[in-house]
């Protein structure tokens, strides 16, 4: 199969869409010559022209308001939010208005919209760069969370994402964007709510969302050299969230491990064990458990941020311990 | 000069449009007064935020609009939505929280919405409708048609970083929405000269280099006029313009703020004396445009139409509990 | 011992702190003549003057930020956030500035900042006014997190609120502030990170947030009467959290229910189970439960409105069916 | 006329003020140029974002300060450190994310503070330290001191909600903060006029009947002066203005943007030929302010410190793994 990059795989999902359906628009900052902040989606301005690909100004709440007004009138905007830290400047329109009004109208609203940002630690950014906050946007009814793990999921699932006529918050990692991966040729979409199962197994399963279903199967690869055979589940969305599916493979595994490189409190690793506690309780040999970043926020220096984030050495660790210990 | 200026005759306007006016302010009115009744008999939940005093605004505003054009609403929206055309029954339903309202009872009063007459939505979040209205005019743009879309906000909302963020993004791209903020002086007990050092909010149209016009809030006509010339022009393509209509809301924030404590009696006194309908239904009948008589039937119309949204609002049922679980997403996904 | 509402329990505590240190100011929307929103705090204006008891413009984002500059240099600022749902108004300075400036200054900034906010439904307020958005402040590493149960328990917490060097966002529950309570004369404080045990019992745990631990409460002893023994906890601070009362409790009982006025999904109910899961996963002689209000924007309607928000009879079934189901 | 007018002697400035402001400008651009060096060496981690080229703004706004007084800073913001005194060392050990760094490695370049110069930090989000200087004078004011507080942030900056926020409370409470903005013409790629329709961003001043001044941000005593009278003006109880310097980046928007495609090279050309430090040597040469011989010293000195500065950030130790887990909250609490 042809070999991409996450970041190509991102703007030929957009393009694509762009093509097939003339309302489709894309705003964010920095989106014209440079194709964002991570040069994810070049060409696009030149190709669409500055009305469907328009720079917005540094008002992260107002242009994500103006991509539901939009929304609500015939477009069916996709908004770039940088860094998933300044969806905090967008907090009213995306917690108050774009989750709620279809509700709030008692169903008049249709709100095909779609934001993007982009999440993870890593790049050394600190504090306001850094963070993975999903979990906020789960918290809130109304919209739909997708949490991508390679290129070719990306692109299926951005393309869900823009023809969704419901709001769903994309994110898309950071530390992705220059990684290549195998990606089919042509269109094809990928359904929300149906988890992937990207390695069987029977000794623990492990649910890592985002890259961290990578960085699982990685882990799970090492482990069988320890005897231990993990299997690996990437949920994809979280809102909707397959849970049919993790409880399946609990019920036979009988150990769970969630990563998730959001903080932990009220985090999303919690919630999807806490969903499916009821249903698997009498078939766990052992509490289920976390790994996420620590309870504080990202540090900057390297010597700091690399250890609080999971990753793949983590992950085999804890499993080791679980599963052993 | 004043006198020898007759502003019915010199604007041009039918008669039609003229007495669709005085009908619009009076529906807004009695529509309101019912509420306050129903409030008061406990049949009404949540907060109520009347327009009563206000109403030559929406009414001068939405005149200028046809159903294919675009509004967002504030938290005191009754007049915008009757303003218009919106259905009274279904909106008072709404404002009881029953079945047949609107929002099927999941809005309430501070979340009315008519998409089919272009109403994007009341909001409780002061402030949060300016970008709405502002993505409302970019789509219009996009789509290449001539519709406008009219934020309508008070003047405590003028001092939300949406107020900012949303009129400089209109006036860089010219889009065509018109920015009306309705100052009644207040934000809940606040005067506005306490927490803005702007004597007239239209000033703030120069950081952006857009027009921005005071208004006699309670001069129907005057609203009209101005906000005619405003669409016109965002019509053609030049942009946005910020109006200020200066008024007054006669009653507290909402039913159960008596809306003393923080303003002069003087003040409330002068401001009702000022009457938008009164003085409105005064030049009617100076100017000859229409009759005692037919003045007298048609408020008796409106009463009686506001009287029928009201019993029917009473009749409809509350939802279903079940209901609670519905129009979170589009079908068939449901809710979770 | 005298009764007084929780609304003058809340206004006692700020005027005593007022009195106390003249650092101490008292910023938001609407608190001077009226004394805030709820009419909570009357008289402080009259008081302490216009300086420090103060009327902001509508300007969330902004007020709050002035509350933290103030922090930052000598001031002891209180910042009124009308309802919770506008602190999305605000998520910037909240998530970004208050809880990291600590933090990422490598401790050199001192944040001496209380939010107090209201949550909670039941007022037919819809969708923007009746949230409970404590979750969203739990997860980001940084800030304290309070949630008073009664009106003594209001007073003495947010004392200690107001004396902390750190930011601290206290949720008062609309609808308690008529209320009335006994609440002791004169100071006191009550310590963050202690839970309180109302109830002691064998049978289940019941962990209750803010006014919900009087429903539990109550539910505790109408189910006394069917034989069940309920242990009944307010954790009052759910940052820092008081795991060891829970632990100790759950471990006795075998069964906890945790109620929340929150969403379910990424809450606090679910989080708390999270924590001590480990801890007591052999002790529970069931799935731990979570009491909350469904995934849903809070309707208008009260006929919708009151089904979905937990209260004593739903608490009262839920603990039945756990026990005896 | 203009050559008349002798602008180092009368503003009647001392000597010693004069060379610092040299020496303080200098000490940017070797600063900055030496993280350029580590930073192609690998030295230093994440982004950094270079003021290259806009030295003057900081260094004639901070001589205007005391300790005493407060700032806030940008994601750009070495220059604003630099110019209110902070220690070279400290700051370079912070870029490279070091145990002896201001932020004990935990801020890196977009976060450095100094609590003790009154630096209430530098911040990685766009407008947010608009709002925390307003609180900062609010402070000032309630605790009855003549403390002043500068906001600086970029021309994108003003467009977020937090400049229109927070400007009003300031107008409305006559606080005192100076707004200052350095106008750069860029936000990343987008150009401030494809965003904004205001030729100067001082204008904006005009929505809060506060004084607006534009001012060449590649003159340091231009800059210096304007905001001598701003300054005065705030510890009068005047209350706040709003300055806007018009300058260029050098560089790209950070270190690994070439900062090209979306400016014309004949700009930036254009610019770097009135480079701020050079234009400023010059006229303390004309003016016989300083010989070249003592120019010539004083870089060698600053080129000294900073290469000191350099050398004990790369031998300072990375923080401890474990200290990632201090600082959250303030003792005794601990972390959780
Ligand atoms: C973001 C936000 N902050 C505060 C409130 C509470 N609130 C509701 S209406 C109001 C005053 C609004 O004043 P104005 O914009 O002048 O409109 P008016 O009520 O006078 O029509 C306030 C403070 C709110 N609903 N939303
Ligand atoms: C809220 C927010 N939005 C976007 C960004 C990404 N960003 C960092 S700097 C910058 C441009 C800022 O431009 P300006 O304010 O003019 O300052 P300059 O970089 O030109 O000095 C942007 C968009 C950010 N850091 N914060
Ligand atoms: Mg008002
Ligand atoms: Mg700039």
């Amino acid at each position: 199969m042809r070999k991409i990059t996450y970041g190509q795989a991102i703007c030929e999902a957009i393009d694509e869409e762009m093509a097939r359906d003339k309302s489709v628009i894309f705003l964010g900052e920095d989106i014209e010559v440079l194709g964002g902040n991570f040069r994810a989606t070049p060409g696009l301005y030149e190709k669409y022209g500055g009305w469907r690909v328009r720079n917005t100004p540094i008002s992260e709440n107002s242009f994500t308001g103006l991509g539901l007004g939009a929304a609500l009138t015939g477009l069916r905007p996709i908004v770039e939010i940088m860094f998933c830290d300044f969806m905090m400047l967008a907090g009213d329109q995306i917690v108050n208005q774009i989750a709620k009004i279809r509700y709030m109208s008692g169903g008049q609203a249709r709100v095909p919209l779609t934001i993007r940002t982009t999440l993870g630690a890593g790049r050394s950014t600190a504090a306001q760069h850094s963070q993975s906050l999903q979990a906020i946007v789960c918290h809130i009814p109304g919209l739909k969370v997708v949490m991508p793990s390679s290129a070719s999921e990306a692109k299926g699932l951005l393309k869900t994402a823009i023809r969704d006529d419901n709001p769903v918050v994309f994110f898309e990692h950071k530390m992705e964007y220059n990684k290549t991966y195998e990606v089919p040729e042509g269109e094809y979409i990928i359904p929300f709510g149906v988890a992937n199962i990207l390695k069987e197994g029977k000794d623990i399963t492990i649910v890592g969302t985002s890259n961290q279903a990578l960085k699982a199967l990685q882990a799970a690869e090492e482990l069988t050299k320890e005897g231990i055979d993990a299997e690996v589940i990437d949920p994809r969305t979280l809102v909707p969230l397959d849970k049919d599916t993790i409880i399946k493979s609990v019920k036979k595994t009988g150990r769970l491990l969630i990563v998730d490189e959001g903080y932990e409190r009220c985090g999303v690793a919690g919630e999807i064990a806490m969903s499916i506690l009821k249903d698997v309780f009498y078939h766990l040999n052992a509490p289920i458990e976390r790994l996420t970043t620590a309870n504080v926020p990202i540090p900057f220096s390297p010597a700091l941020e690399f250890p609080l984030i999971p990753d793949e050495k983590k992950i085999y660790q804890r499993v080791k311990d679980m599963v052993l210990g | 000069m004043e006198n020898k200026f007759n502003p019915i005759k010199d604007y041009n306007l039918s008669k039609e449009k003229l007495i669709k006016m005085y009908q619009d302010m009076l529906k807004i009115r009695y529509f309101e007064n019912k509420i306050t009744d129903l409030y008061s008999k406990g049949l009404m939940p949540g907060l109520a935020h009347l327009y009563i005093g206000e109403e030559a605004i929406a009414v001068g505003v939405c005149n200028n609009l046809t159903e294919r054009d675009f509004a967002t609403s504030t938290h005191r929206g009754h007049g915008h939505l009757i303003a218009q055309g919106c259905d009274l029954k279904r909106m008072m339903a709404e404002v009881l929280g029953k079945e047949d309202g609107y929002c099927r009872g999941k809005g309430g009063t501070m979340h009315i919405a008519d998409f089919s007459k272009g109403i994007l939505g009341a909001n409780g979040i002061v402030g949060a409708g300016i970008p709405i209205a502002t993505g409302s005019g970019y789509s219009a743009k996009v789509r290449g048609t001539d519709q406008v879309t009219v934020a309508f906000f008070g003047d405590a909302a003028s001092n939300q970083g949406t107020f900012h963020e949303s009129i400089n993004m209109a006036a860089a791209w010219k889009l065509p929405v018109i920015y009306v903020c309705e100052n009644n002086l207040y934000g809940i007990s606040v005067d506005i000269r306490k927490v803005a050092n702007t004597k007239d909010i239209a000033t703030r149209a120069l950081a952006y280099d857009i027009p921005g016009v005071v208004v006699d809030g309670n001069d129907v006509l005057e609203v009209y006029m101005v906000t005619k010339e405003a669409v016109e022009r965002a019509r053609r393509g030049e942009g946005p313009t910020l109006i200020e209509g200066k008024t007054y809301r006669w009653k507290g924030h909402h039913l159960g703020d008596p809306g003393r404590v923080y303003r002069l009696e003087k003040e409330t006194k002068e401001w009702m004396a000022r009457c938008p309908i009164k003085t409105y239904k005064e030049r009617l009948l100076n100017e000859n445009v229409a009759t005692d008589k037919e003045l007298v039937i048609i408020e008796k119309e409106i009463k009686q139409m506001v009287e029928e949204a009201a019993n029917f609002a009473i009749k409809s049922p509350y939802p279903k509990e079940e209901e609670a679980f519905e129009d979170l997403f589009t079908e068939p996904e449901g809710v979770k």
